[in-house]
């Protein structure tokens, strides 16, 4: 095997420490190696999903050291799928964000870049790192790069998110070391696979306070309600494409980051319920929050939170079905809220007002940004027939194989309340009164546009055949489900 | 080094109280800054001192009575010594690197926040809401 | 490729392919849209017969399109209103603005409708169910350009609402027998109030709100005025039609069951819901004086009637449903369109700006006579057979005699609103400021004559449409249903001869119109509103004498204690309260960091505290 | 008032519930088995880190290399630490020239004698050579690449404290910086080509406690220790050159 | 037994320089409180058996955390209970309004 998954994490890592001396060399190389790089992951990508499609999972050795021993990384079907798709949507944001930047200086632009490729790179090592450990460094390099971007802009409030987040994210990654501190204590390992075969023996009382912690802190990574109040924040504040990667990889990456600890190393009744309860919880309370935001990122970032609520719902559902729906969902999240965020960047670009009030009639001036705001809106609804539906559909239909009638009631009517704000901004956009005012200073460069139809064909492709990606989907949810087998590959490495 | 080893053998449940009751004490005391005061600085060291805590919480489950530290000097290689756990030791100092990165990244967002609300008070921070 | 899918692909690249000519030349928009609605609507009479079918699979369900008699009979609707409402729209929208957008909507609505019908499982039909409504929504709020806070928005939450509703039913009829094809659910028992009571209110929910009953009917009158003219023929005549299209197949089982006192309450609930609809929605109408604002209200009540027709469950009762279904498509199509053409020619159809508009507009008028007649039910139009349809089975085969009091009391005042249209707009004095008013164009003409004979044809020869109406009873349960061709017979055994009748009544209105006419040849002196003086007091300029302005004020003075109980308003308030409160969780967010920090550990301290309540 | 006592309370359940947590995990317990039938990752280290790898300082081959990704993800947390800190921090050129203040360095203003400048520089050599050796015997002695790093940048900071006109070579620095990271990763790529598995150490491991033992652990200790010194030095760089504001 | 005494001693230290640094309105004072307790804790570090571990707190713990943390308080306030400068207030509302 030529590519081995390492290479997610090298190759961005080489290319960060190399992006100071290449500047030296070209100015525009803090530009363009990032691309390289993000593109690289995608070939990575798909190299390895071809081969566990073939071979089975991979569970690659660091150091030489076998898999308890040693760090390792795994590609499971699951971490795969999920790796792919954030390595996608890591270029296309870079795609987006290429030229968006242009008014930086040299110097500034390097930062951004810099931070914004580690922060997908990050998020990649999040999902295939098979040590807990190591998953809180990688937590910490997304954590750093994304507290960094979120106060980019000096002219916006963006430091005063920034400390918000860092603030609450300094308590995730305490927290988290306490799991960990007690989990080593009493499995004498770090390896999750392991922990996940010990953990049977570990006493109740331990194994709960762990859990706890654990749920804590990756409950904040991963945006659960009253763990959230810094996620508003960072993502209005941050650059539109560092939102876009917010919602549609590093939200990605927490989500993963608590499934994988609640489905594969813990063992605990109820945690489903938690979950579930939590998720639902979430998900009211930041729809309900967004219906009456007159900041349009700021709108976004709740409505992304809903996503993650209703995420979460479906995985405390528990069934290979729901776990099914939360992934594909996971997908739709992913892609149509990027395009949202890559829209909205776009309005606001142009009209110097992040009020939604500032886009009445903007079609006139940005057509086809308009009409690709206009789809993900629909789209995130779950209208049919674009992509947002099917998932929506498959929650629902776990949730009713599990006779949660309350939740899907809950579900849809919290939908409501999404389209209906949703639609007060298309409403906007489309049939306000247009303000007098010259056409767009900033039309969109033909670099975001190929990123924006790139994500909308998306949308509208999967929205009318989703049999191009279901199987694909059903294989992560079996592996993820499948506790035993991933214990088993990795540990059977060492004999 | 050898003092200690036979006196932490002795009295380990004084030691016991004495570390992990300094280890909470640190936790709860930087907690406590981080939710009780107002003054940005203050929050960032009770930051630090949440994080000092939690490392010496690492090194004190490490710690195995009667160990050395983990460390072969000459001569010693096959001597059966007891050594202390060497991965908390290990995680402790990734984990003292990263919350030193952590703090300072703080502090920068502290100045930045100074110089364009000039104020340092998080109580004034909240431009951002609902 | 099966033919269905052709006929939809068709629609869906015609609906691009308008949308691009606009970009070209914005006259032949109109035409490219009339002619792929023409060729999908000749393609699918001649191509489709009923009880043709295919499965499919897509996103590992299985999946199934096919034509019974029954989705043929509203086919019929949805293609004779849509092509006759694109051939209007062509020079009715010419000149306005965004043809391309309005076109292209407007042929995904159709696309949206055919896929309604030809669906023959539950997620297609949803599909379909959403695109129709999504497309539609564009549509209404085309041309609110302003008020689009309340009109479009109002329009789809309760389209979600309903449509939510009718998902979560789906859902369940997935889990619990585990079909997902309407038959089989229909043959499963899916619909019997019996076991899982929720899954046939769910959907009687979702498709009652399409089908604008109590109390969700809100959306419907301002949705339906706001819309551009052509396409609220479509709006009120087509897909109304197919909410009452998903009743009558959730109503199938109980058709089946041929039992009475299956499904009771159930049939009580929705038939009084209807008759109270059809109540209001005539009140409502009554108090109009914007002509759409009346035919909107006026629709409302009609699809009262057809909704307790359907669920009064009998022969007679589902027959008059499905009759009526067609004869208000076709009636309200054609009233609809005469108040497009009285818009277009003089700008407004605010009736008390309007008057004497007959001499102007005769052709029109004509249309718009017989449409009205139709409406109130008054022989020989098509309407009039509905109605004694729709009564013979209340009084003879159910026990409402209340209900019949109910309908019979709204259908009486429908004249009245009916009266006020047609005073309102055409007769009475003319104005100086319509002398220059001229007969709408040729093309918007047509279709509504063409709409206002078959509404006569229909008031003659009924049995046109009871044929296809009884096949497609028959395809949902009812078995050997009996039609004559022009007559109607009671349970007495009385026969009425309708075809003798029309030509009698027909008679004399060409003698009265012969007559009138050479009357009306004499010079006239014609008198404008404000030519005149009471006992030598000249009136002010502001004093409007025209007869529209409280046109019913007795009657509005009596019925005064109905029009406070404003649904409208308690929705409004409704949302106003909820907001109000979501505000209050909103606060959540305090935009205080050192908040969110308390509340992290708040969470962390609860979790602990309580964690072996929560996990074990 | 109620706040802090909700606070209060919050923190006094949270260290009693920490407090009996821990007191079933006593310090000073074996919880790492044998090391001969190593059940726990550290017995396996313990024995694995003299006998195989040569290396003396257990911490140093558990933090180089079996843990060495680790190691790697925080040096780049470093890296991006001080990324973030520049861009932070970062003055618009503009800005600059506007306060027409550009060449004048606003450094934190000790009183520094001459006495405390002559210490300073007889010091600095000395605390850079301790960091070296530091770093260079991370893996016989206590101390490491983090370590040593750290010495190498108290140093810095006490001539830049001491020094007005001392500034940091920004080129050097840059190359020093990048080319330290890119050797890290080289070692871990040179391992994955040779050898198939990233960071994997050469078979060649010398003899315990020697200088030259334990294949490339001090090699990659040394470039951990340029990295951190540089970033950390970057870090102390960009905070001392803050222009205090007008007062 | 002396050890131990120290060992005590030297937790007690801890806890009490970290309640000074939290407590101690004049920052500087407080910035080298935290000092103090990275200072100490080196010290229970090396007596748990962290060499390492203590050295490291020792040169980041001890000298670069603290003058991060001095150079935060050059450029912010010194005094806990005073946020920010008045004088600059007012020019605040003209810049950032």
């Amino acid at each position: 095997m030529v590519i081995t998954p390492v290479h997610y994490i090298v190759a961005p890592l080489i290319a960060a420490f190399a992006i100071p001396l290449l500047t030296k060399i070209h100015k525009d190389a803090a530009r363009i190696v990032p691309g390289i790089v993000l593109f690289y992951n995608v070939v990575i990508s798909f190299f390895l999903m071809n081969h566990i499609a073939e071979h089975g999972m991979i569970s690659e050795t660091l150091a030489g050291w076998e898999a308890p021993w040693g760090i390792n990384l795994v590609v499971t079907p699951f971490t795969g799928f999920l790796a792919t798709m954030v390595s996608i949507l890591g270029f296309i944001i870079w795609l987006y964000g290429y030229r968006f930047k242009r008014t930086l200086k040299g110097g500034e632009v390097k930062f951004y870049e810099i931070l914004q490729m580690m922060m997908i790179a990050g998020s990649i090592g999040i999902i295939i790192t098979g040590d807990i450990f190591n998953m809180f460094v990688f937590i910490e390099i997304v954590g750093i790069s994304a507290f960094s971007l979120t106060a980019f802009y000096r002219s916006r409030d963006g430091a005063e998110a920034g400390f918000k987040y860092l603030l609450i994210g300094g308590f995730a990654s305490a927290f988290l070391l306490l799991g960990i501190l007690i989990i080593y204590t009493q499995t004498g390992t770090l390896n999750m696979a392991q922990i996940a075969e010990r953990m049977p023996e570990v006493p109740q009382q331990m194994k709960i306070i762990a859990l706890v912690f654990f749920l804590v802190a990756l409950g904040i990574e991963a945006e659960m309600f009253p763990l959230n109040g810094w996620a508003p924040d960072a993502y209005s504040q941050a650059p539109s494409p560092t939102s876009a990667t917010f919602a549609a990889v590093v939200s990605v990456a927490g989500v993963y980051a608590l499934i994988r600890v609640v489905f594969t190393m813990f063992d605990v009744e109820g945690v489903n319920n938690y979950l579930m309860v939590m998720g639902f919880v979430t998900m009211l309370i930041a729809e309900i929050a967004a219906i009456s935001q007159k900041n349009l990122k700021r709108m976004l970032a709740y409505s992304s939170i809903g996503q993650v609520g209703l995420i979460l719902i479906s995985f405390g559902i528990g069934s290979n079905l729901a776990v099914f729906g939360a992934l594909f969902l996971m997908l739709n999240h992913s892609v149509i809220k990027s395009l949202l965020f890559m829209a909205g960047s776009y309005f606001i670009y142009n009209t110097d007002d992040k009020r939604i009030t500032a886009l009445n009639g903007i079609h006139k001036k940005l057509p086809i940004v308009s009409f690709f705001f206009a789809l993900g809106s629909l789209a995130i609804i779950g209208f049919p027939p674009f992509s947002g539906f099917w998932s929506k559909f498959y929650i629902l239909i776990s949730a009713a194989n599990e006779k949660y009638i309350f939740l899907i009631i809950g579900i849809l009517l919290v939908t409501i309340i999404e389209l209906t704000y949703y639609l007060r901004v298309v409403g906007r956009i489309y049939f306000a009164k247009e303000e007098e005012g010259e056409p767009a200073s900033h039309r969109p460069s033909i670099n975001a546009l190929v990123a924006m139809s790139s994500l909308a064909l998306f949308i509208i492709v999967i929205g009318v055949y989703p049999d191009l990606i279901m199987p694909h989907i059903q294989n992560a949810a079996d592996a993820l489900l499948d506790k035993t087998n991933y214990i088993q590959q990795i540990l059977s490495v060492k004999n | 080094m050898m003092d200690f080893q036979t006196l932490f053998e002795q009295n380990i449940e004084i030691i016991t109280i004495a570390v992990y009751g300094t280890a909470i004490a640190l936790i709860v005391i930087g907690l406590y800054a981080v939710l009780m005061k107002k003054h940005l600085v203050k929050i960032v060291i009770g930051l630090s001192i949440m994080d000092a805590g939690i490392h010496l919480l690492f090194v004190a489950v490490g710690y195995i009575s009667g160990g050395t530290a983990p460390i072969f000097s000459p001569g010693s290689e096959n001597a059966a010594t007891t050594m202390v756990d060497p991965v908390p030791q290990a995680l402790v100092l990734t984990a003292i690197v990263i919350g030193f990165a952590v703090t300072a990244l703080a502090l920068s967002l502290v100045i930045r926040l100074y110089k364009h609300h000039h104020t340092a008070n998080i109580d004034q921070l909240n431009s951002l809401k609902w | 490729m099966e033919i269905i899918a052709i006929i939809l692909l068709i629609l869906l690249v015609g609906s691009i392919l308008s949308f691009l000519i606009n970009r070209v030349n914005k006259n032949f928009t109109g035409v490219t849209a009339f002619l792929v609605a023409l060729a999908s609507g000749v393609v699918f009479f001649t191509k489709v017969q009923s009880g043709y079918q295919f499965n499919f699979q897509l996103a590992g369900l299985d999946l199934q399109w096919g034509l019974t008699d029954y989705s043929y009979y509203f086919a019929y609707i949805i293609f004779g209103l849509s092509v006759l409402a694109l051939l209007y729209s062509i020079k009715y929208m010419e000149g306005k603005a965004r043809l391309g957008y309005y076109y292209a909507s407007f042929l995904m609505t159709i696309l949206g409708m055919l896929g309604v019908v030809v669906s023959q499982d539950f997620v297609s039909l949803f599909i379909f169910w959403e695109i129709m409504t999504w497309a539609s929504f564009l549509l209404v709020i085309y041309n609110s350009y302003y008020k689009i806070k309340t009109k479009g928005i109002k329009y789809m939450i309760f389209s979600a609402i309903g449509a939510y509703a009718m998902l979560t039913a789906i859902v369940f009829i997935r889990v619990h027998y585990d079909t997902l094809l309407i038959s089989e659910a229909i043959a499963k028992g899916a619909f019997n109030f019996e076991q899982y009571i929720y899954i046939p209110i769910f959907l009687l929910l979702g498709f009652g709100i399409k089908a604008a009953v109590m109390p969700f009917h809100v959306w419907a009158p301002s949705a339906y005025s706001k819309s551009p003219m052509p396409f609220t023929t479509i709006f009120s005549g087509a897909m109304s039609k197919m909410g009452i299209f998903g009743i009558g197949l959730v109503f199938t089982t109980f058709y089946l069951s041929n039992d009475p006192e299956n499904f009771y309450w159930v049939r009580t609930i929705l038939g009084w819901l209807g008759g109270i609809t059809a109540v209001m929605g005539t009140i409502y109408a009554l108090i109009q004086t914007d002509a759409k604002k009346l035919l909107a209200y006026s629709s409302v009540a009609q699809l009262g009637y057809i909704v307790v027709g359907l669920s009064t469950g009998t022969e007679l009762g589902v027959m008059a449903a499905l009759y009526l279904a067609v004869i208000h498509a076709v009636f309200k199509g054609a009233l609809f369109m005469v108040a497009g053409a009285v818009e277009k020619q003089v700008g407004t159809t605010d009736m008390t700006k309007i008057s004497g508009l007959i001499r102007k507009m005769p052709w029109t008028f004509f249309v718009a006579l017989v449409s009205i007649i139709a409406l109130a039910g008054v022989p020989p139009l098509g309407g009039f057979v509905g109605k004694w349809l729709l009564y013979e089975a209340l009084i003879t085969e159910s026990n409402n005699y209340i209900l019949v009091v109910v309908v019979f009391f709204s259908s009486t005042a429908a004249f009245m609103y009916s009266y006020r249209f047609l005073f309102g707009l055409f007769l009475g004095q003319e104005e100086k400021e319509t002398e220059h008013i001229k007969e709408a164009p040729v093309t918007m003409i047509i279709p509504m004559v063409i709409l206002a004979v078959i509404a006569m044809i229909a008031g003659s020869y009924p049995g046109l449409i009871f044929e296809p109406a009884a096949k497609a009873m028959e395809a949902i349960g009812f078995q050997n249903v009996s039609w004559q061709m022009s007559s109607l017979t009671n349970i007495w055994g009385d026969t009425t001869d309708l075809f003798l009748i029309s030509m009698m009544i027909f008679a004399v209105f060409i003698i009265a119109f012969i007559f009138l006419t050479l009357k009306g040849l004499k010079k006239t002196r014609y008198v404008g509103t404000k030519d005149i003086s009471t006992s030598g007091e000249l009136p002010k300029e502001w004093e409007n004498l025209t007869f529209q302005i409280d046109f019913f004020k007795p009657f509005e003075r009596a019925a005064a204690p109905l029009y406070s109980m404003n649904m409208n308003k308690i929705w409004k308030n409704l949302g106003k309260n909820l907001e109000a409160f979501f505000g209050f969780f909103r606060k959540l967010y305090t935009g205080n960091g050192q908040t969110y920090a308390l509340f992290v550990v708040i969470f962390l301290v609860v979790l602990l505290l309580f964690k072996d309540v929560i996990f074990s | 008032m109620l706040k802090k006592l909700i606070v209060f309370l919050l923190i006094a359940t949270l260290g009693y519930t920490l407090a009996v947590t821990l007191s079933s995990i006593p310090i000073g317990k074996n919880r790492i088995g044998s090391i001969e039938n190593p059940e726990t990752v550290a017995a396996y280290y313990l024995d694995k880190s003299p006998n195989d790898l040569k290396v003396a300082n257990t911490i140093t081959a558990v933090v180089v290399n079996f843990r060495g990704f680790d190691t790697l993800g925080e040096v780049s947390v470093l890296f991006l630490a001080a990324t973030g800190l520049a861009s932070i921090l970062y003055r618009k050129e503009e800005e600059e020239e506007e306060e027409n203040i550009r060449h004048i360095s606003h450094r934190l203003n000790l009183p520094s004698s001459s006495l405390v400048q002559t210490g300073a520089k007889i010091l600095f050599p000395l605390i850079i050579v301790l960091g070296i050796y530091v770093f260079i015997h991370g893996h016989l002695t206590p101390g490491g690449g983090f370590q040593g790093g750290a010495i190498i940048a108290t140093g810095f900071l006490l001539m830049l404290v001491s020094y007005k006109g001392f500034e940091t070579n920004h080129k050097v620095m840059v190359w020093l910086e990048s080319l330290a990271g890119l050797g890290f990763v080289g070692v871990g790529v040179f391992g994955l080509v040779k050898y198939g598995s990233f960071l994997q150490n050469t078979g060649w491991t010398g003899n315990l406690n020697d200088l030259i033992s334990g294949g490339l652990i001090p090699l990659i200790y040394i470039f951990v220790g340029i990295k951190v010194a540089t970033e950390l030095t970057n870090i102390l760089d960009i905070l001392l050159n803050i222009k205090p504001r007008k007062k | 037994m002396a050890i131990l005494i120290f060992l005590i001693v030297m937790a007690i230290i801890l806890i009490a320089a970290a309640i000074y640094s939290i407590m101690q309105k004049d920052l500087l004072f407080a910035v080298l409180g935290t000092g103090v307790v990275s200072l100490v804790l080196s010290i229970f570090f090396y007596m748990l058996q962290a060499p390492d571990v203590a050295i490291t707190e020792a040169a980041i713990g001890i000298a670069l955390t603290t003058i991060i943390f001095i150079i935060t308080i050059r450029n912010t306030t010194r005094d806990e209970n005073k946020y920010n400068d008045d004088h600059i207030n007012k020019f605040k509302t003209k810049k950032d309004a």
